[in-house]
């Protein structure tokens, strides 16, 4: 078995590798080698299904440590930090989340011209440090991937965009930057006191209590693991960089950014903070459930008053993982398997929304809710998809949201029923965002076209300028109006972005059963 | 009989007069000339050290002398570098050159 | 009062002084001048400390060589005038007060600094005591002294040659 | 008197010894008419001869000879071994890069001064007397300050070099002032008895002495190590000077300065005697303090610089507060830190420095020059990114496991001190993100602002696939980078 989980983090190299060597067709390479970690990803499935193998794991000598020189001051002792992946239900789950959500974005790349091959080498370098950063066995190892998306994040969104791409660049290094900094520190801290950044050893060792941490350490070892994972999350008050990253940046990279990156989040604070230190994070828990009130009414609030459309998407982000804050706060089973499960779905919402988005942008070369109109006459199809993502946004029944945000107040409701009342509250203000979006956009006249002979420069100004980077095609040259009519690599990802959010909601179990170890 | 403390004090002396000199002074020259005073006191000291010193050995005079030829080297490096800066600039006053 | 005394303060004063008058005069050649006086003093001081030797080459180096060099250079680079007495006020008071407060810092360290031992002298075989250290204790860094100067012979030239380009 | 030493342990400084000579006869002998070119390949062939007698050294164990003058021990063997190679790959780069107006005529000069400056520091690794450290450091020096200055055309060069001499003579004076009066209390200049002799006449008074006599021995080597106090100098110094000196500067001998520095408190510090450790934590404080000065310093200055060379010359003010707060924390952890990143950092900067005089070629290295170079020169932009993203300190890269033993060594110290340095030099990483970022923005977001290829020489691109190479190398298996024979 050695080696498989290796094969699985580099399987986007395997035909990766040939981007660097043919010039053309680029797209056809970019998704071909997304696909084959969806292969390698489906065979871990089915192990994981079919034979019960619950847990998988490799591991190889790498780093090892030889304290010597000033052998007088201290007793030398021999560290080590191997290279060990590991995979079980929670982490397959996010790895799945991930194939799919990458194999998809890559499809709807399809588009990409300037620079396609960078391009999809880099989204193929993301996979891997999103595959890595959910295997990983170690700290360590955990955040030379985590580190790598944010340097592949970086180039994606500064290069592949609108107006005001760099910015949200520069945004997202510096944020996550700061929040990797406090991660560097914690895993540092805890690699000296322990002598072992493997997980279940230090869950061995801090649990059994073989390692005594003195308070101040185990304190400011916690708090940096919440102020890391707070920032990627993002927590209310570092959220900007991720509302700009939504609004300015290429759909397809939001899909990966907000359904999978984000997660991130989620994973480390379940498998650190509760899974390290459950007594710390109950003594905390009130502050945390403070914060994630805060970020769904926040984020609800702030979604309502927005006129583009990705800014309502991006505050409703915020909302929603405020409920997965809620039940990674709340600490029990339910609460926990109802964040993860309510990750897992958002993922496949947010990657629905924005691939609206997409169809919106390269049909009207704008998502401001204040000129578009009457999507309905003119693309029906997207009005549909508009409102499969909408409702399952939402959380109504039947779709996947609904079962995350109910299981999440399920939890609150069983301890602190006033939190509870407050979040259902905050599911009432997101019916509101998402209603006022989705009709304004759906109803009334059709947008006045001018621009469809000739004079589409002024209209879209901000994408049609070559020289502000715009990478996708507005193709106006096709005699079949392109408003009504939908590529495949359009319609193909959103159909199985509605299957997967309506199967979840009406089977959730299969989904469930990854957390049953949690 | 004087005492180690007094060469050292003149040794301290005339190596903050250099210090001094060496600050504030805008004049190349007088900057070098005042850096070759601070390489003197440093002398005075090592050798005040061979006598008085906690353990008295010659090596402070053998130390002397190298330190004497590292500090005509750097004299005559740094006047060649003045000669240049003066061929295209006519001027060493550092308030000028720069 | 014995002889060493009344040597000791005449040689001090003559260094402290000459030292002092570097800063002071505004022509160059004369800075210069007072710099030999400083450089002769202090070989007297080193004859006081039993370093002939050392005093030897100190007039040699310094006051030969270097000194000469310096001459050159004034010459070569006409030097007229030092730096101005407005510029001297400008710049020095706000570098006067951390040189004194060093001065005091470092005076408190060395005032009562009182060696165990008895002072040595080192006799006739002053030179030769060097010569053997030289050439077995400090060998290596003897030898890199001559790679040192053919480092700078070569950088001398290089940079004072005269040539168009 | 046994005079029988082991000598064979000095052949890799004698064969940079003689290759000096041999290029300064051949100079003389040859007619004038013929091309000095090739000079550069000598140097090169004569560092690795060197390279190739260290190797047959490797198995001995800790050997001394001339009275415990000249040693060579694990500590020699480690910094050895890292100045032979950041030295190759430098002679790699001035042969391949292209001179300066008028530099053609100084083939052996310049490939003396640098096989001078390579020879200075091989012995202060070896040294175990302060004399010798000190000539050994002069002999980087002297050379540098020549290497600075020979493009002597240019008024920029000439005030840069003038600056750079007459700081690094004053620091020289300081550092020999301090070193009085250390020679004065232990009435030695040897190392390993220093703290001996220095313990049996320990009392306030002399304690005293001594803690000034460090202090100003610290205050004159941060000149050469670019540190706070005694940094100021080094934007205008790597601005005027050409690229390869430039990169000869902060790839080289500031790691001198630094070896300089931990030779020193290894030396001094590592043997049990008494009241060291008290004596230690005094200047451990003020130095990782320092460390921490330089760190805020040259990362905040770095951030508003527009002309690249002026800008790494800040970030190497930076870097060298990282390496001094990793030495500071004087931990067991220190020394594979230290050996690992000194290795990283020359790697990195001389492939930083390669780049920058390709694509400056002599002219200003103002930051226009890099916008849209993807475009231009794809090959060049990613180079540049992954040495930039390794001095940033970001995975999976050489830099980045660097940075992590570095922190270890600094976290390891355990005193509060050790936790705030530790913490102030993650957060300055973070600021360095902001200008490292900022260039390569401009190179792949941004479009030229005049298509021109760059075009290849054959050294630059061996040097730069040699340095890529061994970053990723030990940057992916860091064992390779801490030789279990350091």
């Amino acid at each position: 078995m050695a080696g498989n989980l290796s094969l699985l983090v580099f399987s986007p190299l395997v035909f990766g590798i040939l981007l660097l060597v043919v010039r053309k067709k680029g797209n056809w390479i970019g998704i071909l080698a997304t696909f084959f970690p969806v292969i390698v990803g489906s065979f871990f499935f089915h192990q994981y299904f079919k034979k019960g193998i619950q847990s998988i794991s490799e591991k190889w000598p790498w780093i090892s440590f030889h304290p010597k020189g000033f052998d007088s001051l201290k007793d030398p002792s021999f560290l080590t930090i191997d290279y060990e992946l590991q995979l079980d239900g929670i982490s397959l789950a996010f790895i799945l989340l991930t194939v799919l959500l990458t194999f998809l974005a890559a499809i709807l790349s399809w588009n990409i011209e300037k620079h396609r091959n960078l391009y999809f080498l880099l989204l193929l370098l993301l996979e891997i440090g999103m595959l890595g950063l959910f295997v990983a066995a170690n700290l360590f190892l955990f955040f030379i991937f985590f580190e790598m998306t944010v340097v592949c994040l970086f180039f994606l969104s500064g290069k592949y965009g609108e107006k005001g791409k760099e910015k949200a660049a520069f945004h997202l290094l510096l944020y996550n930057g700061a929040g990797s900094a406090f991660l560097l520190f914690a895993i540092v801290l805890l690699f000296l006191q322990t002598g072992t950044v493997h997980i279940e050893q230090l869950q061995h060792l801090l649990h059994t209590g073989s390692v005594q941490l003195n308070e101040l350490t185990k304190w400011s070892i916690v708090l940096s693991i919440l102020i890391a994972f707070g920032i990627k999350m993002p927590v209310f008050p570092f959220h900007q960089w991720m509302v700009l990253m939504h609004s300015h940046v290429h759909p397809a990279i939001v899909i990966l950014h907000s359904g999978v990156l984000l997660k991130i989040a989620t994973y480390g604070l379940f498998r650190f903070g509760i899974g390290l230190f459950p007594n710390e994070w109950e003594k905390i828990s009130g502050l945390l459930l403070f914060f994630a009130l805060v970020n769904i009414f926040y984020g609800s609030l702030f979604a309502l008053r927005q006129m583009d459309l990705r800014r309502v998407w991006a505050y409703g982000s915020v909302a929603h993982m405020g409920f997965v804050l809620l039940g990674l706060a709340l600490g029990s089973e339910t609460g926990i398997r109802g964040a993860l499960f309510q990750s897992i779905s958002h993922g496949l919402i947010s990657g629905l929304l924005f691939l609206i988005v997409a169809l919106i942008l390269t049909r009207f070369k704008t998502t401001d809710i204040g000129k578009l109109s009457g999507l309905r006459q003119g693309s029906p199809f997207a009005v549909f998809l508009l409102f499969v993502g909408g409702m399952a946004s939402l959380g109504l029944p039947a779709t996947s949201g609904f079962i995350g945000e109910f299981l999440v107040i399920l939890a609150a409701f069983e301890h602190h029923p006033m939190v509870g009342t407050l979040a259902s509250v905050g599911i009432v203000l997101a019916t509101g965002y998402i209603l006022r979006a989705i009709l304004s956009i759906s109803y009334g006249p059709l947008p006045s076209m001018e621009g469809e002979k000739g004079t589409t420069k002024d209209f879209y100004s901000d994408f049609s300028d070559e020289n502000k980077g715009n990478n996708w095609k507005w193709n106006m040259e096709k005699k079949r109006d392109p408003r009504v009519t939908y590529e495949v690599y359009e319609w193909l990802p959103a159909i199985v972005f509605v299957l997967f959010l309506i199967g979840l909601g009406i089977y959730p179990q299969w989904l469930i059963e990854f957390f049953v170890g949690a | 009989m004087v005492s180690l403390s007094a060469y050292l004090t003149v040794a301290l002396i005339v190596f903050c007069i250099g210090l001094f000199g060496a600050l504030s002074h805008k004049n190349t020259l007088i900057v070098f000339l005042s850096i070759e005073l601070m390489l003197n006191a440093v002398n005075l000291n090592f050798i005040a050290f061979t006598k008085y010193g906690f353990f008295p050995n010659i090596s402070g005079q053998v130390i002397a002398l190298f330190v004497m030829t590292v500090a005509a080297l750097e004299v005559a490096i740094g006047l060649a570098i003045l000669l240049t800066l003066y061929r295209n600039k006519k001027t060493i006053d550092l308030d000028e050159i720069y | 009062m014995n002889g060493e005394v009344i040597f000791f303060v005449l040689f001090s004063l003559g260094a402290i002084i000459g030292a002092v008058f570097v800063l002071v005069f505004r022509k160059a050649v004369y800075a210069l001048l007072s710099a030999v006086l400083t450089f002769v003093s202090m070989s007297g001081l080193y004859i006081l400390l039993t370093a002939e030797f050392v005093a030897g080459v100190q007039l040699l180096i310094y006051s030969g060589a270097i000194t000469i060099l310096m001459l050159f250079a004034i010459m070569l680079t006409k030097q007229k005038t030092g730096t101005t007495r407005k510029r001297m006020i400008r710049f020095q008071w706000p570098v006067i007060i951390p040189i004194v407060l060093l001065m005091i810092i470092i005076f408190y360290g060395i005032h009562k600094v009182t060696p165990p031992r008895k002072p040595v002298s080192y006799g006739k075989n002053n030179t030769e005591q060097i010569g053997e250290l030289i050439f077995t204790q400090y060998m290596i860094p003897f030898e890199m002294i001559s790679v040192l100067l053919l480092a700078a012979l070569i950088g001398a030239i290089i940079l004072a040659k005269k040539e168009n380009t | 008197m046994d005079f029988s030493y082991e000598w064979h342990v000095m052949t890799p400084e004698f064969s940079i010894l003689m290759t000096i000579i041999l290029i300064g006869i051949l100079d003389v002998l040859l007619p004038k008419k013929i091309d000095r070119k090739w000079f550069g390949w000598l140097a090169v062939g004569g560092t690795f001869l060197s390279f190739g007698l260290f190797l047959t050294l490797l198995p001995l164990d800790r050997t001394s000879i001339l009275f415990d003058t000249f040693i060579f021990d694990s500590f020699a063997k480690g910094f050895k071994f890292i100045l032979l190679f950041g030295g190759t790959l430098l002679l790699l780069l001035a042969v391949g890069s292209k001179k300066e107006q008028g530099m053609e005529k100084y083939e052996m000069e310049f490939y003396v001064l640098l096989l001078t400056a390579l020879f200075g520091g091989m012995m202060i690794t070896s040294s175990n007397d302060l004399i010798t450290l000190f000539i050994g450091l002069e002999l980087v020096s002297v050379s540098s300050y020549v290497l600075v200055g020979m493009n002597k055309w240019s008024k920029k060069t000439n005030r840069a070099a003038l600056t750079f001499l007459m700081n690094g003579s004053l620091a020289t004076a300081i550092t020999l002032f301090g070193m009085s009066y250390l020679y004065g209390i232990a009435g030695t200049t040897q190392l390993q008895t220093f703290l001996q002799h220095f313990s049996e006449v320990s009392n306030p008074a002399t304690r005293y002495l001594y803690i000034i006599g460090f202090c100003f021995l610290f205050i004159g080597l941060s000149f050469k190590w670019t540190t706070m106090p005694f940094s100021l100098w080094a934007p205008d110094v790597y601005e005027g000077a050409q690229t390869i000196v430039t990169a000869f500067l902060s790839a080289f001998s500031k790691i001198i300065g630094l070896i300089m520095f931990f030779r020193l408190i290894f030396t001094v510090f590592s043997e049990t005697v008494l009241d060291q450790h008290v004596m230690f934590s005094i200047f451990q404080n003020s130095l990782l303090i320092l460390a921490l000065l330089s760190m805020t310093f040259g990362n905040m200055m770095a951030i508003g610089q527009r002309n690249v060379k002026r800008l790494l010359a800040y970030s190497s003010i930076a870097h060298g507060g990282y390496m001094l707060a990793g030495i500071a924390s004087f931990s067991a952890h220190s020394m594979e830190a230290v050996t690992y990143y000194f290795l990283v950092y020359s790697l990195i900067t001389i492939g930083a420095f390669t780049i920058v005089s390709y694509i400056t070629d002599g002219n200003e290295a103002d930051e226009q020059t890099f916008t849209g170079l993807f475009k231009t020169t794809p090959l060049l932009a990613i180079s540049l990114t992954i040495f930039f993203i390794s001095l940033a300190g970001l995975p999976p890269t050489a830099g980045f496991i660097g940075k992590w033993k570095l922190l270890i060594s600094i976290i390891d110290g355990g005193s509060p001190i050790h936790y705030v340095t530790a913490i102030g030099m993650i957060g300055m990483t973070i600021v360095s993100y902001a200008y490292y970022f900022r260039i390569m923005a401009s190179m792949y977001f941004q479009y030229p602002n005049k298509e021109e290829k760059f075009s290849v020489r054959l050294p630059l691109v061996i040097l730069l696939f040699l340095c890529i190479a061994v970053t990723f190398l030990i940057g992916l298996l860091p064992n390779f980078g801490t030789p279990t024979w350091i």
